[in-house]
Order: structure tokens, then C-alpha cells, then sequence
């Protein structure tokens, strides 16, 4: 008979706190690139001369601008489950429609509403075909990818546009307060969509939808809404990546944002965000996005050939995001 | 301490924790050739990772496995195969695109010339399910389109097909009705006198005394109680799980205040599939029963009444008819379902215990302008519910899945229950729950009854049904068979007509 | 409950929309130019798709298994760069007609190694197959161009024969795209290890706590990805001449969307190697088809682009039909 | 020392020979080079430029990706005092930039089309273009000034444009399914070497891989100079072959480079090196001229 003595023993569990070593472990857990982003700036600050100087770090925040903004967007699509291929056709079309209007009318402002106008439109019919017509949206973000990339060669015969305004030039040049102006629309546009994401009804709905679209169902979301805003987010702040890339270089062009698609996943799922959906966030996406920017400009000056560059970074990723995934193991 | 038998498998002072939180305490246990050894204990308690430690799926952190004549420290998954060890989980592990033959024999696929045998594995599936279970299955069906009940059939064929020595069952039960335990339960005898050991975790402690040969307790990691089934009184028992006495009062419902408006009433609703002009009117804060077998269409009906199956016929709300319903619609209105498949319907396991608790009216604890979010009223909201319902351990940043099966169902019952809705139809609402939150949860039922809400409740497991209900409708092949009122009661009356359809 | 006959209906016919739109899309071709329709067009389709339709059916079965991977093309050209690295190393001359034949065994062994490569960091590290293969999508890269110096290497001898050789009459590659849709479909739909990479995909949490060994079944995906790709680098330089440094560039692209088009599930445990050969025949003979009536070269992506969303609608269409409980958890 | 950068827009096996070329003028000037590729994105290639004046290389040797976006880097240079030369491919605006050496792809694509209408000498003649980037500068001007050159002649038909992202499987899949619309093919026009890989194996499996000459022989132009290309024209697979003078091209932009770094005045501003034609009639002859020939 072994009954009731143990009742003692039975005594609540009680819930340990975790340290503070364990939080910010458990915090990492969602940044797999902190350690790799960490270790990187300092490996580069000691091996790259004037990696730290003004003008370096100004070079990469504004190449990081348009990736930051695309990105972002892109990111919503990843956390309702979807994926959208066609960011990178979208930057191109929209910078090609700013340029013409900054080079038409000569005005900023038209140009750079056109731009994001554009990005606009193609999220609304991307959303609408996966979220209202049920299309997979791997395949129908694939065939706006096509589309979308010939209307802005067909626009422009395959040339770039350019010779704008000065202002233009001028805008994206310019830094105010230290940070180029680029940056702090990055910034700004992180911000607000931070916010949104973390802080809002819609940012909530949009984490279920994709953690449990089924679920999400039965919890009284309106399914089909948020997959509709999560396309449009997307494709508009591609019109605005457009734009900045306008802004940043003077000129826009059918094919700028081609290899934008590759780096905005890349960045995206080396932030940590799942392309299953319901995990992840905008944190994570700068990580990711700064880990890339960071990658491509320091081997770079290192005087790596480019594809000594390219074993580097392949190594990175593989190396970074195991060892990212073992410190923040749970233990 | 001597029972009796040769012990198949053996745990020697198991302990385990998960980052830094102990689950088990130094748990000793054997199961025996021939003995059904019955592990109860509350939500929590560390069953099912004990369970996980005898499947091979976890390691425990010290402690020594003695498997008929091997001491490990581990179990190994080809241990467990070898050895022939099956396990029914209480979250199931089917492959929802395979079909149900497939599923039952995906541990050892049979093949003939290199390919999967076919008809082996579909003979197989028939012996278990149609003729051993005696269940209505289709071995070609694809598994994702059966019912939870229907699954659960499946996972215990799959189990035994892998057993051939020891057959552990994780909460087998909570979906079925009471056709399906009886078969389940005659193939458990069954498999005692053929020598099998077989472990039994359950929250229905009238299925542990009639197989049980044994029962062990389990409270916070420890075992705190180990007797033979005879000569352990349920007073003692449910009092050994909880640590308190329980109250035995018999569960009677709040007397219906005579004469409240009808809030929702039925008519003649129909599916394409299976039910059949059902029609029923439901009074503000009356308890309405659906009892019928498994595929019985209760389920269905729920579903219909919400917009979640298209179907034909009238629903009236309050007095207005009730068109184009979706589940947003049916809140609007003051009508919430907890429907049955949790894990798939209602749970999102990868974010926190927080966010799952507060899913279903993030929008009412926002602002109405910016759409922002109170931080405050989601945590104190969360806590009211976690404490409600004792949910734990309840951190609300703890992820949804790394509570313990019950646990998460008290969230999911408690999030809904916390919308204070006029008509609420409850799927199962204690399946895999313990005595202790069961008693917790018949109690809110009633009060909220009291109050004025009115409930639709599913439930397959007929006391919960009789104590809780009015009235109570037997379905039988999606029609309403009877409606039985509360002086009526009587299990055997609504056995038969949920099984044949007629009283006699 | 959906019957069984009704499930096996609907996945044909999401089959039977694909051919009708390679019906539709070929019967267009054709009247805008006969020779669309003559025998050593088909012959030339079927060349042109076997390359892709290789690694899509390798592809297939990564996906299937709930993992994807990005590296194909980069593994095509490392096996081949690395083929040529080995011969390019002096050997004694009695030896070096020897390597000339061993040029096969050694691409397909590195194709394979490769894939297991990815496989054993999948399955050793549990970081998502996305981004390992993100990784060795770039580091094979990096490692193939390291070799080649980036520059063109003309290829000579052997290596060039397996795309150039006819057996009765039919060009070997073509001979192994049927082969490998066979296999593939043999293997996928009847042989155990098939139902155990849906079993994978489907849930993985279910095959480990039944028993199923995981990191096999992931580390066969992989390695049979890695294979497909080595083969369809031996077809795609054996039909060029050369190894040039964009070889395999953006094929990942390719492969995913063709086994995507065929009704393969992105997140697992639904795949169909009929579906993939399909779907790589419908990219295939847009692009012939443009070709031959001479499209303006700025409308290919508009016609690529409609015929895909042509593709879609009829999918939908065809899913739109299922009861509405089924329908909510796509 | 004095250090340049140079920033290539892609990298394939004819800018490895530039970058070979450039590395060899650069050492017989005694400068180092820092060599970065922007791998075909126009915002690599400006955040290279930026770090290159950021860095203050003492002048910039640049292929523009993106001609539009390129004036831009060549101004911020410039008004940051560093000199920005660009090669190969020229800017939008040839004022903006230091010193510009290239190629002239108009000229090319003229030369070659003007090649044909006189092979066709009047006769009826099928011509299977190959194109190669649809948006890009020197690939839309080697069309564009091939067909102007048809213009009046009627007789020559281009039967089809393929585009082919300069990748020659694509080449090769396009010439395999032109040919099959039109077996009677007279001409293919091959703006980039690289094609000619493509081009070859399908000829050959039709029995049509015949010599300069013969009358069954299929006429082929291309534009590089590269090895395989002088190989092709010494083999007779091939009519004429445009060749862009490589070596020299590097050698005058490292030249101006340096010059402009030492605060010396550059004229011409700009240069072009129109590309040479040789056939295989006088390949013997020309051979010292063409680089791809030297091998
Ligand atoms: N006779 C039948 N005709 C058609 N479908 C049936 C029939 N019997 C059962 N089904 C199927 O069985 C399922 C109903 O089973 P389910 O177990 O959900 O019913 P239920 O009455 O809600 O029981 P429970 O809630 O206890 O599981 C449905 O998916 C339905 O399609
Ligand atoms: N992966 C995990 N990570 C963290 N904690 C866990 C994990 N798995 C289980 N736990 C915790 O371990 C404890 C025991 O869980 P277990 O699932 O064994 O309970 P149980 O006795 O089966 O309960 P129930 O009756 O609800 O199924 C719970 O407090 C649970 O939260
Ligand atoms: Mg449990
Ligand atoms: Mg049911």
C-alpha cells in the first residue's frame, strides 16, 4: 500500500522564473541572424578598414532602404501563409511609372504616388485573385511576376528611364539628421507597420489566419479580408521600394527589381519568419534584410572575387542559422 | 509490493523536466503480461509525457527502463518497435492524405513484388476496424475527410496493428460515443487475455474501474497512489487525484424559469449528406442535449446552424430569421460554437496561451478608431479565464503547444465561455478534461444557464449529458429520433434510440 | 463522409484541367502554324522538357516530404564543374580514356552527395530546408564558379554522349524523362517508401511518434533531388557543348513551378508526379510554341503569364466545386 | 599607390576576358585594381560606386549595368572629384562621364545586317534572330540597327526573335524550334558568342553544320571576338564575326583612368572601337588583331 503519504511531495509546481540569461536566449530564438548579424560587424570593423565610417554605413543603409521596404511588405504575405513572387516585377513596374511621371510632369510627388499607386494596384488584384478567386497564390503571383515584368518592358522598350528632375537625385541623396533620407522612409515605413502588426486587431488576425487558417475561421475572422489586406500591404510598399529605388538612383528601369524577389525571401526567411505562416515578424526582417546588406557590402571589401563571395555567404547562411537555432535551443 | 505478473516494461525513478520545469518527479511504474494498469491524474500531472518516455519519443533525464530483460536508459524508437509496443495518442498521429489502410499499417508497410500489398493492408484495416472495433469505416477512405470519431477508430486500429506485447492508450475515448467504447473496450479485455500489458490513461473513471487491474495516481510528477482497482474506493481515488475532497452532490440543472422566450428556434434544417429536417426550438437558459451515436450528425448540425456547412431550412434568432450565417454573422448575434476538433478548429499551437485565449474577441478589447489592441484587457482577460478554468501552468506567453492536452481544452472552452453569448452549442466541452475542471465547467454551464444564456451541448459521454441537460434530442442517422424530457431520463432508453432510431 | 472514388476523381481531374490546357494552348499554336503539330516538333518538346521534368519529379518528392529544394540548379553545375575538375587533373594517359567513361558514375555520385549534403544538415540541425538550401543554393554556386574561374568551358568526350545518343530511334534523354515518370510515379504511388514521404510531409509530428524513421525518409528526398539535378546537368550541357557559369541559374524557378502547376502541395503531403510531368510539358510548349510562330519577343512573359492564370481559373473552377467543410481548409 | 575601381555589370565569360584585359593594363600602368560585380543589379552596382568614392579611389572604371542610372554614378563621382570612366557600355549620356571607351553595338548590329542583304543578294532569305536581353542597351541596339539595316530590302525576313537572356540553352532550344517552323532557315543573327554553343549542336543534328560555302550552308553572324568565336570563323562554321578589340578597349580605359586621376585632360571624351569584322577568308590575316585569336 503505497497510498497518501506522498501527498508532500505532491506540493504545486511552482513555476520557476526564467533569468534573464534564459529570456534573452528565448528571445533570440526568434532572431536566428542576431548572433550572425553581431558577429559579422564585428569581424568586418576589424578586417575591413573604414567599414565603420560614416560614408560606408550611409552606403548600406540606403542600399538597404528599398530591400527593408519590399520586404516588409512581402513579410505580411509570409505570416497569413501565402507568398507573393511578384514584389520584384512590382519594384520594377512602379519605378518605371515614377520615373515617367517625374520625367513628364517634373514633379516629385506625382512621380513617387504614381510609384506607389502602381505597387497598390497589383496588391489589390493580387489579393483579390487568392483571397476572393481562391487562387494558389504561388502560381498567380507567379503569372503577375510575367505580367507585370512585360507591361514595364513593353512600356519602355526595354530602356531604362532616366534623366529626371535634379530634385530627384537630390531627395535620395540627401540625408537629414545624419541618415539619408531613404533610410528614414525605411525606418518610418517600419514603424507604422510594426505597429500595425504587433499592436492592431489586423496585425493579430493575420498572425491566426496563418498560424490556423481554419481556425482563424471558426474565431470569427474574416479569412479572406486579411489575406486580401496582406496582399495589398505587400504590393504597395513595393510601389514605394519602386520609388526609392528611383529616388536612390536616379532613374527607373523594366528589370531593377529582379533580383529584389530572391533577397526580399532571403531575407525574410533568414529573419526567421515561417513560410508556413503564423510565425514571425518585422524585427526579424531587419535582421535578415541588414544581415544581406551587411554579407554583400563587407565581403565585398573584403576584396573577395565574387564567387569566393558567394561560398562565403552560402557558408554563413548554412553555419549562421544552425548556429543561431543551437543557442537558442531550449534547455 | 507483489503483484503478480512478469513485467513487461519497467520505469525506475524517471525524472524529466522541460527548460527547467520539472514534469516528473521520480515516477516509478511497471505494466506487467495480462494487466490493465489504469494512469489517471489531473491535467497536467505528466501522463502523457510519461506515456511519451514509454513510446520512445522522449528521453527521460535520469532514471532507468527495464524492457523485458533489457535496462535502458532510453527507449529508442526501434526499441519500441521491435518490441512491439503500440500507442494510441491523445492528439492522434494519422496522416490526414493517406487513407485509412495506409494509416494503419504505415509503421510496416507489407509489399508483394515491391510495391505496397494492397489488399493486404486493406484486409488488414478491415480486421481492425470493421471486425475487431466493429466500426463503419472505409479502408479506402482518405483519413482527413472522417470524422474526429471516425479518426480515433483509425489511431486505435494503427496502435494495435503495431502491438503485440504492451498497448498504451492515451485518452482513447473522447470522441466516442457509447457504442465505440463498448467495442473498444471488449478488444481491450480481448487483448488482457491474450497476454498483452496494456497502460490506460483516462479521464472517465468509471472506464478505469471496469478494465482496470490497477491503478496508478499521478499528481505534479509524483506518484502519489498505487492500489489494485478493487480495493480503491472512488472517493479515495478522486480524492488522490486532486488532493481535496470532491463534491458528490448529483449534478442537477438550474430549474428553467417557466415560460422564457424562445431564442432559437429550427426548422426543418437539411444537408446534402446527412441530416435530415431536424427541428427544434431552443428557450433562454435551457440546456438542450444532442446525444446520439458517432455519425449520428450532432456535429453536423452545429455546424450548420453556424454557416460552416451549406444547408436548407430555416433558422430563426431571437425572433428574426437568420440568413446567410457565418460564424462572424452568428456572433453578431449572440451565437458561439465550441466546436469538437480543437486542434484543427480552434487551436493555434504555435502562438502563445495568451493570444489562443483572447483569438475570438481580440476585436472587443481594441479600440474602435486605431484598431490598437489593449495590452491590458488582453492580460486580464487572459488571467480571468486561466483562473476560471485553471489552466496550466498559466503563463500566458507560454506556447499553445507545450501545455498538456486537457489544458488546452480548458483555454478553448474557456475562451468562448468568456463572450458571455445568448446561445452557445458546446461540441464535447470536457473531452480530455479532468474531474476536478470537469465539475468546474458543469458548474459555469448551469450558472450561465441560470443567467439566461442558452446552450446547445454535444456530448458523447452520456452522464454529462443527463446531468446537465433539460431536454435532450437523440439523433439517429441525422434525424431527430426523440426528444426526451428531463423526467424521462434513462441511459438505456437513450441508448436504444441513438442506436436503432426507435424506443422499442 | 467523401468517398474514396469521389477523392480519386478530384485529383484526376485537377490532372485533366492541366491537359486541357496544354489541349487549348497546343490547338492554338497549331493553327497559327502546322509544323506545331508534327512528330519532330513532339520530339523536340520532349527533349527540351526532359531536363526540367527530371528535377521537377526529384523536386516532387522534396516537396511532398514537406521540404523544398532551392539548390537544384547549383548542383547541376557543381556536379558537372566538379566532373571536369576531375578529369582536367593529369593522370597517367592509360588512365585517362578510363575516367572519360567514369564521367557518369562520378557526376551521379556527387549529385547524390550533394543532396545528402542538404539532407544531413536538414536533419541534423532542424533549421528549415528554405533556408539550408538558400545556403547551398549559393555555396554550390560559389564553389562550381570557384572551379571554373567563371569562364566557358568547352566540353569534349563522354560527358556530351548521354544527351546525344538515340536508342531505337529516341534520344535518351527522352527515354529517361519516361523512365524517371514511371519510376517516379511507381515509387510515389505504390512502394512504400512513397507512402512514407507523403506519411512525412503530411505530419511530421504523426511519423515520428509512429515510429518512422524521418531523417531517412528526408535524407532520400534529398539525395534523389540532388540525383535528379546531376542528370538533368548531364542533359543540359550534353545538349549545349559547354559548361557555362549561368548553367542551372534560376532553374529552382523552373522545377518548383512546374511541380507546383501539377498540383503538388507546397507545404506537403500531397503530390502528384503525373501532375509535375504535366505541368513541366505546359511550360515547355508555351515557350516552343512561341518560338515557332516567332512571337515578339516583349509578349512571351504576357502570353507565359496568361496561360498561367488561364491555368488557375480552371483549377479553381474545378476546386469550386467541393462541399464547403473541405473547402475550408485550403 | 594608386588604386581604381572597377566595377563590372555582370560576370560571364566574355567580361573574364575584360577583367583579364583590364588586370594586365592595369599592372602595365602600375595601379592596382578593385574589382566588385553587381551581378546584373543596378543598385549593387551604385552602392559600389558609392563605396568605391566613399573610399576615394583615385578614379572609377565602370560597365553600366543600368545606362540611365549609371549618369547618375558618373555625376556623384565626378562632383566628389573622382573620375568616372565607363566601358563597353555606354552610359544614357556620354557628357556625364569622364571618359567613355566602347564598342559601338549600333555599328555592329548595321554591319552585320548589311552583311546579310548582300549574302541575300536580293533573293528571298528567312533570318532567325537570337536576342539577347530584352532590357538591355547594347543587346536592344545590336537588333535594333540589324533590322534597320533591312529596311527596303523586303526580301529578308526575319522569321523570328528569340529571346535568350544571353544563356545559351536557350539559344540552343530557340534554334531547334525555328528551325522547325522553318527548315528552309537562310541566316541566324548571333549577338554574342556564347550563342554559337546553341546554334552548333542543332545544325549539326540536321545535317546542316556545313562549311562556309557549301551551298546547304546556313549564314551565320556573330559579334564578340571571343575564342570560340575565332575558332567557329578558322573552322568556316561561320560567315563573319564582329570582334570587339578587348584588350585595347581595357588598356585606353585604364589609360584615361589614371590620366584623369592625375588631373590630366582627356580628348576625345569619347571613343568607340567599332568592332572588326573578319570572316574566314582573311582570318589568317587578321588574326594578330582579333584577341580571341591570339590563344
Ligand atoms: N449515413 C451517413 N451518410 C453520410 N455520411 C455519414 C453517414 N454516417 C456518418 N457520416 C459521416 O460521418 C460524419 C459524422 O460523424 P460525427 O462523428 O461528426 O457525428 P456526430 O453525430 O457529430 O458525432 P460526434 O460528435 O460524437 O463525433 C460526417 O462527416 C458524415 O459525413
Ligand atoms: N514540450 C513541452 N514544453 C514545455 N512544457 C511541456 C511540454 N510538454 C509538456 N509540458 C508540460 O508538462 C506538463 C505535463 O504535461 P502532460 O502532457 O504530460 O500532462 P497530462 O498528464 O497528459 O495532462 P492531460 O490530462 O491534460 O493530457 C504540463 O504542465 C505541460 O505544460
Ligand atoms: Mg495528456
Ligand atoms: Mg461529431
Amino acid at each position: 500500500m503505497t497510498l497518501a503519504k506522498s501527498e508532500k511531495m505532491a506540493r504545486r509546481a511552482q513555476p520557476t522564473r526564467p533569468t534573464f540569461l534564459a529570456q534573452a536566449l528565448h528571445g533570440m530564438r526568434k532572431l536566428p541572424m542576431l548572433p550572425v548579424l553581431v558577429v559579422a560587424c564585428i569581424a568586418f570593423y576589424f578586417t575591413v578598414d573604414d567599414f565603420a565610417s560614416a560614408s560606408n554605413i550611409a552606403t548600406m543603409e540606403r542600399f538597404l532602404a528599398p530591400l527593408l521596404v519590399a520586404a516588409i511588405g512581402a513579410t505580411f504575405v509570409f505570416l497569413v501563409g501565402e507568398i507573393d513572387l511578384s514584389v520584384g516585377s512590382v519594384v520594377s513596374l512602379s519605378s518605371v511609372a515614377a520615373a515617367l511621371v517625374m520625367r513628364d510632369s517634373g514633379s516629385l510627388w506625382a512621380g513617387m504616388l504614381t510609384g506607389v499607386a502602381v505597387g497598390l494596384g497589383a496588391g489589390v488584384i493580387n489579393g483579390a485573385a487568392v483571397a476572393v478567386l481562391r487562387f494558389p497564390s504561388f502560381i498567380h503571383t507567379l503569372a503577375m511576376l510575367l505580367v507585370v515584368r512585360a507591361i514595364g518592358l513593353l512600356l519602355t522598350g526595354g530602356h531604362s528611364v532616366g534623366r529626371l528632375p535634379i530634385s530627384v537625385l537630390l531627395f535620395g541623396k540627401m540625408s537629414t539628421l545624419g541618415f539619408p533620407n531613404v533610410l528614414w522612409i525605411a525606418a518610418a515605413v517600419w514603424i507604422v507597420f510594426a505597429l500595425l502588426l504587433r499592436e492592431t486587431v489586423f496585425g493579430r488576425e493575420l498572425i491566426l489566419t496563418g498560424a490556423n487558417r481554419r481556425a482563424a475561421r471558426f474565431n470569427v475572422v474574416d479569412v479572406r479580408q486579411t489575406v486580401f489586406w496582406a496582399f495589398t500591404i505587400s504590393g504597395t510598399l513595393a510601389g514605394l521600394a519602386g520609388v526609392i529605388v528611383v529616388l536612390r538612383l536616379g532613374s527607373g528601369g523594366p528589370i531593377v527589381g529582379d533580383n529584389l524577389l530572391l533577397t526580399t525571401i532571403a531575407a525574410i526567411v533568414l529573419g526567421g519568419t515561417s513560410i508556413q505562416g503564423g510565425e514571425g515578424g518585422l524585427v526579424r526582417t531587419l535582421t535578415g534584410a541588414a544581415v544581406i546588406v551587411l554579407l554583400d557590402k563587407g565581403l565585398n571589401l573584403l576584396g573577395l572575387s565574387f564567387y569566393d563571395q558567394a561560398i562565403v555567404v552560402g557558408a554563413v547562411v548554412i553555419v549562421g542559422s544552425i548556429g543561431g537555432k543551437y543557442l537558442a535551443r531550449p534547455r | 509490493m507483489g503483484y503478480s505478473a512478469e513485467s513487461l516494461l519497467s520505469l525506475r525513478q524517471i525524472k524529466k523536466s522541460f527548460a527547467g520545469v520539472p514534469v516528473l518527479r521520480d515516477v516509478s511504474l511497471s505494466v506487467g503480461r495480462g494487466e490493465v494498469v489504469a494512469l489517471v491524474g489531473e491535467n497536467g500531472a505528466g501522463k502523457s509525457t510519461l506515456k511519451n518516455i514509454m513510446s520512445g519519443l522522449l528521453g527521460p533525464d535520469s532514471g532507468e527502463i527495464q524492457l523485458g530483460k533489457k535496462v535502458l536508459f532510453r527507449l529508442r524508437v526501434e526499441d519500441v518497435k521491435s518490441f512491439g509496443i503500440g500507442t494510441i495518442h491523445q492528439e492522434l498521429s494519422l496522416f490526414d492524405t493517406l487513407s485509412v489502410a495506409e494509416n494503419v499499417s504505415i509503421a510496416e508497410l507489407p509489399t508483394k513484388r515491391g510495391a505496397v500489398d494492397r489488399a493486404n493492408i486493406r484486409q488488414t484495416a478491415k480486421e481492425l476496424l470493421n471486425d475487431l472495433l466493429e466500426a463503419d469505416i472505409d479502408p479506402d477512405a482518405i483519413v482527413e475527410d472522417l470524422s474526429l470519431g471516425e479518426r480515433q477508430m483509425v489511431e486505435i486500429a494503427k496502435a494495435i496493428r503495431i502491438s503485440h506485447s504492451l498497448l498504451i492508450l492515451d485518452e482513447p475515448t473522447t470522441c466516442l460515443s457509447i457504442q465505440e467504447r463498448k467495442h473498444l473496450f471488449a478488444v481491450v479485455k480481448k487483448l488482457r487475455s491474450r497476454g498483452y500489458g496494456i497502460l490506460y490513461i483516462s479521464h472517465f473513471l468509471d472506464e478505469i474501474y471496469e478494465l482496470s487491474d490497477r491503478i496508478v495516481v499521478l499528481r505534479d510528477g509524483v506518484v502519489v497512489g498505487e492500489e489494485r482497482a478493487d480495493l480503491l474506493p472512488i472517493k479515495t481515488l478522486s480524492k488522490l487525484m486532486v488532493g481535496r475532497d470532491l463534491d458528490e452532490s448529483p449534478e442537477q440543472p438550474a430549474d428553467l424559469v417557466p415560460n422564457s422566450p424562445v431564442i432559437l428556434s429550427v426548422r426543418e434544417l437539411s444537408d446534402a449528406s446527412l441530416i435530415r429536417e431536424v427541428s427544434f426550438d431552443l428557450r433562454a437558459g435551457e440546456i438542450l442535449g444532442l446525444g446520439g451515436l458517432m455519425g449520428a450528425g450532432r456535429s453536423e448540425i452545429a455546424e450548420a446552424l453556424l454557416g460552416l456547412r451549406e444547408s436548407e431550412g430555416r433558422v430563426t434568432v431571437a425572433g428574426h430569421q437568420f440568413m446567410n450565417r457565418s460564424p462572424k454573422a452568428a456572433i453578431g448575434r449572440g451565437l458561439v460554437l465550441v466546436s469538437e476538433d480543437r486542434r484543427r478548429d480552434q487551436a493555434f499551437l504555435i502562438r502563445s496561451l495568451g493570444e489562443n485565449l483572447v483569438a475570438s474577441h481580440v476585436r472587443r478589447l481594441a479600440q474602435r478608431l486605431t484598431g490598437r489592441v489593449s495590452h491590458a484587457a488582453e492580460v486580464s482577460n487572459g488571467r480571468q479565464i486561466v483562473l476560471e478554468f485553471g489552466v496550466e501552468p498559466g503563463r500566458l506567453s507560454n506556447q499553445m503547444i507545450s501545455l498538456s492536452g486537457g489544458n488546452q481544452q480548458k483555454a478553448i472552452v474557456g475562451r468562448w465561455l468568456a463572450h458571455k453569448p445568448q446561445i452557445c452549442v458546446l461540441d464535447e466541452p470536457t473531452k480530455g478534461v479532468d474531474i476536478g475542471a470537469r465539475q468546474a465547467i458543469h458548474a459555469l454551464i448551469r450558472d450561465r444557464a441560470s443567467k439566461g444564456t442558452a446552450f446547445i451541448l454535444i456530448s458523447s459521454d452520456l452522464p454529462e449529458l443527463m446531468a446537465l441537460s433539460h431536454r435532450i434530442l437523440v439523433l439517429h442517422k441525422g434525424r431527430v429520433a426523440s426528444t426526451i424530457p428531463r423526467e424521462r431520463f434513462d441511459a438505456a432508453d437513450i441508448v436504444q434510440v441513438a442506436s436503432t432510431g426507435r424506443l422499442h | 463522409m467523401i468517398s474514396a472514388r469521389v477523392r480519386a476523381l478530384e485529383n484526376a481531374r485537377q490532372q485533366l484541367g492541366l491537359m486541357l490546357i496544354i489541349a487549348i494552348v497546343a490547338i492554338g499554336f497549331t493553327l497559327q502554324t502546322i509544323r506545331f503539330a508534327d512528330a519532330e516538333n513532339l520530339r523536340n518538346i520532349l527533349l527540351q522538357a526532359s531536363a526540367t521534368t527530371i528535377a521537377a519529379i526529384g523536386m516532387t518528392f522534396v516537396l511532398a516530404a514537406r521540404g523544398i529544394d532551392l539548390s537544384v540548379g547549383s548542383i547541376a553545375n557543381l556536379t558537372i564543374a566538379l566532373a571536369v575538375a576531375l578529369a582536367g587533373t593529369p593522370l597517367p594517359a592509360e588512365l585517362s580514356t578510363a575516367t572519360d567513361a567514369l564521367v557518369y558514375p562520378v557526376v551521379i555520385v556527387f549529385g547524390i552527395v550533394l543532396g545528402l549534403v542538404n539532407g544531413a544538415l536538414v536533419n541534423l540541425s532542424g533549421v528549415s530546408a528554405l533556408i539550408i538550401t538558400l545556403g547551398t543554393l549559393t555555396l554550390y554556386r560559389g564553389l562550381a564558379l570557384h572551379l571554373t574561374k567563371a569562364s566557358l568551358i568547352p566540353l569534349t568526350g563522354a560527358i556530351l554522349s548521354f544527351a546525344r545518343t538515340e536508342v531505337l530511334g529516341i534520344d535518351l534523354p527522352i527515354w529517361s524523362m519516361g523512365f524517371a515518370t514511371v519510376l517516379g510515379w511507381y515509387v510515389l504511388a505504390r512502394m512504400p517508401i512513397g507512402r512514407l514521404v507523403l506519411a512525412v510531409g503530411g505530419s511530421p509530428r504523426s511519423a515520428t511518434e509512429t515510429g518512422i524513421a524521418v531523417w531517412r525518409v528526408r535524407a532520400f528526398v534529398f539525395a534523389l533531388s540532388g540525383f535528379c539535378a546531376a542528370v538533368s546537368g548531364l542533359i543540359s550541357v550534353g545538349r549545349v557543348g559547354v559548361l557555362n557559369s549561368d548553367l542551372g541559374f534560376g532553374f529552382e524557378f523552373t522545377v518548383i513551378t512546374a511541380v507546383a502547376l501539377g498540383g503538388t502541395s507546397l507545404f506537403g503531403g500531397r503530390a502528384s508526379v503525373v501532375g509535375t510531368v504535366l505541368g513541366a510539358m505546359l511550360l515547355t510548349v508555351i515557350q516552343n510554341g512561341l518560338n515557332l510562330i516567332g512571337a515578339d519577343p516583349y509578349i512571351y512573359d504576357v502570353v507565359r503569364g496568361g496561360i498561367l492564370l488561364g491555368a488557375v481559373s480552371i483549377d479553381a473552377f474545378v476546386r469550386g466545386q467541393r462541399p464547403m467543410a473541405v473547402q475550408m481548409s485550403d | 599607390d594608386t588604386t581604381i575601381g572597377v566595377s563590372f555589370d555582370k560576370i560571364e565569360p566574355f567580361r573574364v576576358a575584360q577583367k583579364k584585359a583590364i588586370e594586365d593594363a592595369a599592372k602595365a600602368a602600375g595601379v592596382k585594381v578593385d574589382f566588385a560585380n553587381a551581378d546584373k543589379d543596378a543598385q549593387r552596382q551604385a552602392s559600389q560606386v558609392d563605396t568605391m568614392v566613399s573610399n576615394k579611389d583615385a578614379a572609377i572604371v565602370a560597365i553600366p549595368w543600368d545606362i540611365e542610372a549609371a549618369v547618375n554614378l558618373a555625376v556623384t563621382s565626378i562632383a566628389a572629384g573622382i573620375p568616372f570612366v565607363s566601358m563597353d557600355q555606354a552610359p544614357a549620356d556620354l557628357k556625364a562621364v569622364t571618359y567613355h571607351i566602347g564598342g559601338d553595338p549600333c555599328t555592329d548590329g548595321k554591319v552585320a545586317g548589311e552583311y546579310f542583304v548582300k549574302a541575300a543578294a536580293g533573293k528571298p532569305f528567312k533570318l532567325l534572330e537570337l536576342q539577347g536581353g530584352l532590357a538591355n542597351d547594347n543587346g536592344i541596339k545590336r537588333s535594333k540597327c540589324l533590322n534597320n539595316a533591312f529596311v527596303g530590302h523586303d526580301n529578308i525576313k526575319v522569321v523570328a526573335q528569340v529571346p535568350t537572356d544571353w544563356n545559351p540553352e536557350k539559344a540552343l532550344a530557340g534554334t531547334e524550334n525555328a528551325m522547325q517552323a522553318h527548315p528552309d532557315l537562310n541566316g541566324i543573327y548571333a549577338p554574342w558568342n556564347d550563342a554559337l554553343q546553341g546554334i552548333f549542336p542543332v545544325l549539326k543534328a540536321k545535317n546542316v553544320l556545313l562549311p562556309v560555302g557549301d551551298p546547304k550552308h546556313i549564314i551565320i553572324v556573330s559579334i564578340d571576338g571571343t575564342p570560340l568565336g575565332c575558332k567557329a570563323v578558322k573552322d568556316r562554321l561561320i560567315d563573319l564575326e564582329i570582334a570587339t578589340p578587348v584588350p585595347e578597349m581595357a588598356k585606353r580605359a585604364i589609360d584615361a583612368a589614371v590620366k584623369a586621376a592625375n588631373k590630366q585632360t582627356i580628348s576625345p571624351q569619347t571613343e568607340y572601337l567599332p568592332g572588326i569584322p573578319y570572316g574566314p577568308d582573311n582570318v589568317a590575316e587578321m588574326a594578330p588583331k582579333i584577341w580571341g585569336c591570339q590563344s
